[in-house]
């Protein structure tokens, strides 16, 4: 069983007709992953990569029994279409898309948390879990079926960390992509809190970067909550201070969203902080992570 | 994108919050107009858009012509914290009593609006919060229920905020709430709010304005205000916003070019560690061969500029295609300096043949040290 | 407050649903004018605030000037259902291929706006919903909520609505819900919604507007229109509204004065037994003895008045001050018509006296009918 | 035991320092409701007829043991009023004034039964229970108690049938004023069923008028739960069609909220109809009513 995607998935690729949305939706099923169909209003009855269209959420619900969708659709109707899926009766959402406007975000954390619904995003590359399938942009040749839980907030760094594991025969149980909007629909202790629970994951990542308070969070529930081992990396070091946007976001942060203030919580949580990617693979070594 | 202190003071004016009287000058001769309509005192404020402008002397009170005449003459030919000053906002000067702070930013981990109020306005706000947290009220607020008169009163009462002023205090921040919303903004602050000796205006005067507007949100915001790209002044930025990828100018030799956010600041920060990048380039997810033609010119406009170092993953990237721009470039504009690249994923091996041929050194190995310890080899970094 | 279809359609075209070129004229000569601009076929219409206008004659197309001249001129010249025609609508003709109704209220019942769709347009929907209502879809909207583009799709979808027609209709209709809750309507009505020929505008036309506007919240809604005052046509009921009264004009020789509104409609139920009611006026919660005064004023204006009939209560009023104006009328002007009045409550002995002492008759038992009964008696009802 | 007010309610007057406010304070005040305080932000610390003001509901709550509110506030304030009650813990709302927007009457709907609280108006007379107290403005001398429930959504035809009754010594178990607004706080069969499972009510009469469907909903809910009397008069025989009777709700458009769609359907519903309000008596006879 893996985390979020297993046997029972059957996902549903939203704005499928659509340019990345046809890629992305055959690079899923190279790598394996249900997907059943696909959703562009008023492209109903059309095949994309042999997979059927539908014109409304609920209909492909109905057709394919589909549980799970990725969104590959514009920011400006994201969130219509998240309010179609959750009232369609899908629990898991992945918002693969980026610019959307935050007051968009609130709306659909909102919805999603008074209906039970698990979401990731937006700006997510979406979750991986080796063997099982995809959902969203991860390259698939980069992760290798294992035991390390990662979760990140930038795509890319994701892959390079599953890659510099999979080198080393290092494999995931899983790789989230937590979104990197300011506001994300599912926050990163919630996050973690699944990989704790999991049978598969011997130990976790957390792939940070500068910035908001999730990974100060993560800190206060791997103090109180967790038991397996955590790595961290933030990156962002040398990132330039933000030209100031005046006081409120400051105060309501104090001093957390610097590097230096994610690294300590971390690192007073129990968390061993990896200074450079590279250092993941000493830390796999020293906690007998194979 | 950050508005002017004028732009926002006009978003309050709408709002039904009062402002200063003021007008906006482009020059001394404008400024002195404006004064003469306002009346002396008049306050000359810097209009950049960096914080900390008032200890900078971005802020001079003025009581004659000849007095305005020569602070707006130091003031158009100043950088204030590095940006010229193009305009100056010319203001009444308030008679003030006292100050208050009001703020309204998004919380990421709650999802909601923040309103933070206190009594200690002006440029200390931030030092209070820290030293004297009890000082200032914050409130989270549900954004789908809205935010009412009955809970601004609520929590002005938490600062002894009482009877007349009470109401008048919590209408300004509801009608600040109010513009939050309307203009899709991140931050809306007003700082300070003044309380005047006499009953002018109501009794209040909100003298500054922060606003940011969410930049997702800016094609369906009204707005009556020059585009976002005219406000960027650094040009190497402006032509990264044209061609639409994300370009900080930094002051090193090394340009850097990555498809990621994350992955950029991993490798600024790697290379950081032996030598100094030039920039922060991230493509964001729409390369095209076009797009990193465009990134290697924009990327070269750096003069001594020492290498090129690029990390890109094929995940929603068509890295082949991308590459086909870099090698594009090279061979047009026989460049001669070194480029290091890591680009894995999809199409990676198309990918690296493409590069190779266009001279590029490709590294096929998982971590970004590793590339980059080539990188230091190829430019003689200890 | 319901608008004229041409105020409607402008609203509708700010929401950025497709409407037809048009103009509104206040004379042949500017019709002419209009249809010139647009080129003819053009259609006119009648801009009253009547429904069955179109059955009524009050649209006509016309094919030439001439036409246009004859029938303009027959129309300003004409009463449509009784009011006269001071504004003429003068519209392109839509290539129409079908037709859609589209229209929002709210549901009293449920505290919901519903949103009405249905493929019989035109002026027989409420008969469609009548007589087949599965070709009528509602759906019950969540103001909390909204109303959003896949809510619209869902619906239409229903009446067989497929395809491109599919998005631009919910489009449409999820504009005039924006509309509807923008304007804090009653009632937002396109009917009927175009299908049009050819592809002209996206397919679509709204070429009818219903729009009424929650008296409540007109001073909060930002209209660019006339008073609601300058609409009321009925110099009476235009003074009611002037002296913050209900006033309805209606056929017969009996003045109603009552200070509530079930009170007012149970007290012209109960005269029209025998005797027709020459208005309904009820005075709201704010009596004073001006109000009286101008109310006797304005229920005397009608001519051949055979009597007046005051049924009051002192809840929210003070009656003993309104008493005084109504008597204070009577003195002044000489009233001799038989006035008579049922007044209980706070106050109700004070009042008894005060009227008594101006020749009005009393009753102070409790049903309305014994002092109706009076009533008859004394103009000799039977 | 009252419908609504008994011996535990204490009442808050909001927008006490009014003019109506204060006046219907002392007529409230005279009629032996327990009036325990009010509110007029700003005013805080004044005393009004010997009652304190509150600057807030939730101070007045704590200071007083409130647990009931009747508002005199200007329209324009009532939503933000409504909240801030409704936060502050009381249960009972009586919302008198009239000209609140439809969209804010929707608002406070919504909030009140997510709530759990019991709120009537806009534009209600209010409820007066016969020797307990009354909330609202209804002049208490023309009602007596006894066992007939009366529900009007005219607030002076709810004094007519009461002062009808009384005179002929048949008292009132309660008298409510359900609004006389498009959209109310509490539809008329919920108001219905306290004067049924209430055993100080043997009868009901249901004072309605045209528009809306509040009363073709009554018949339903008498046609399937009631087992007491009902009689019911509407008001409007003779309104024109399309014409707003002083009343926001008493409108006729279409077919829906005729006189004869109502008579008709609470008739087949087993309601006595009464075609004058005078006919109440001769009701109360035949069903020995005292």
């Amino acid at each position: 069983m893996g985390i979020l995607i297993d046997d029972a998935t059957r996902v549903i690729v939203q704005g499928i007709t659509g340019k990345i949305g046809s890629t992305q939706t055959r690079w899923m099923l190279r790598y394996g992953t249900p997907v059943v169909g696909g959703i562009t209003p008023g492209k109903g009855g059309t095949i994309v990569e042999g997979l059927p269209v539908f014109d409304s959420v609920a209909e492909a619900v109905k057709q394919t029994g589909a549980n799970a969708s990725v969104f590959f659709v514009p920011a400006a109707f994201v969130l219509d279409a998240f309010y179609e899926t959750v009232d369609a009766g899908i629990k898991l959402i992945v918002i693969v898309p980026e610019h959307i406007p935050v007051n968009d975000v609130m709306r659909m954390r909102a919805y999603a948390a008074a209906e039970g619904v698990f979401a990731l995003g937006p700006t997510t590359p979406g979750i991986l879990v080796p063997g099982k399938g995809k959902m969203g942009i991860m390259p698939g040749a980069l992760f290798a079926p294992g035991r390390v839980g990662i979760i990140s907030r930038s795509g890319t760094l994701s892959y390079e960390f599953a890659g510099i594991l999979s080198e080393k025969k290092i494999g995931q149980s899983a790789v989230i992509g937590m979104g990197a909007d300011p506001v994300i629909l599912t926050n990163l202790p919630d996050i973690l809190s699944l990989f704790e629970a999991d049978k598969g994951t011997d130990a976790v990542i957390i792939v940070g970067e500068v910035g908001g308070t999730q990974e100060e969070k993560a800190a206060e529930f791997i103090a109180e909550k967790m038991k397996k081992p955590v790595a961290a990396y933030i990156a962002g070091r040398l990132s330039p201070q933000g030209k100031r946007m005046g006081h409120a976001g400051a105060i309501v942060r104090g001093a957390a969203g610097t590097v230096a203030s994610k690294c300590e919580a971390l690192q007073t949580a129990g968390a061993t902080l990896l200074k450079s990617p590279i250092e993941v693979l000493d830390w796999a070594v020293n906690n007998d992570i194979r | 994108m950050r508005l002017h202190e004028h732009e926002g003071l006009d978003i309050f004016e709408s709002a039904g919050i009062p402002v200063p009287r003021r007008g906006v000058a482009g020059n001394t001769d404008d400024a002195l107009i404006i004064a003469g309509e306002i009346g002396y005192p008049v306050v000359l404020k810097a209009q950049v858009l960096v914080g900390g402008r008032g200890l900078a002397g971005g802020i001079q009170t003025v009581t004659t012509p000849e007095e305005l005449e020569d602070a707006a003459g130091k003031l158009f030919s100043a950088e204030i914290k590095g940006l010229p000053v193009r305009k100056l906002l010319v203001c009444e000067k308030a008679d003030i009593h006292s100050e208050l702070y009001m703020g309204i930013t998004i919380d990421g981990f709650t999802g909601r609006p923040v309103i933070v109020v206190s009594k200690e306005g002006g440029v200390h706000i931030e030092e209070t919060a820290r030293i004297a947290p009890d000082k200032v009220i914050s409130f989270y607020c549900d954004p789908a229920f809205g935010f009412y008169p009955y809970q601004a009163r609520m929590l002005l009462r938490r600062l002894g905020i009482v009877e007349r002023l009470l109401a008048i205090c919590a209408d300004v921040l509801v009608r600040l709430y109010r513009a939050f919303v309307q203009y899709e903004a991140l931050i809306a602050e007003i700082n300070p709010l003044v309380i005047l000796k006499t009953g002018y205006q109501g009794g209040l005067l909100a003298i500054d304005s922060v606003i940011e507007i969410d930049n997702s949100a800016l094609n369906r915001v009204k707005l009556p205000l020059p585009e976002m790209i005219e406000r960027i002044e650094n040009p190497l930025e402006r032509k990264g916003r044209e061609i639409g990828v994300t370009y900080v100018d930094l002051g090193g030799d090394i340009g850097i070019i990555s498809s990621g956010a994350g992955l950029g600041m991993a490798t600024m920060d790697i290379i950081g560690e032996r030598l100094r990048p030039a920039n922060f380039l991230e493509t964001g997810g729409g390369i095209t061969e076009e797009l990193l033609y465009k990134c290697m010119e924009l990327v070269m406009m750096k003069i001594d500029l020492r290498a090129i170092f690029i990390n890109v993953y094929g995940g929603i990237n068509p890295i082949h295609e991308g590459a086909r721009g870099v090698v594009r470039y090279i061979k047009e504009h026989n460049v001669t300096i070194p480029i290091v690249a890591k680009a894995l994923g999809n199409h990676q091996e198309e990918t690296w043949e493409i590069l190779r041929a266009g001279g590029v050194h490709v590294v096929t190995e998982a971590p970004t040290e590793i590339a980059v310890a080539r990188l230091f080899e190829l430019v003689g970094a200890r």
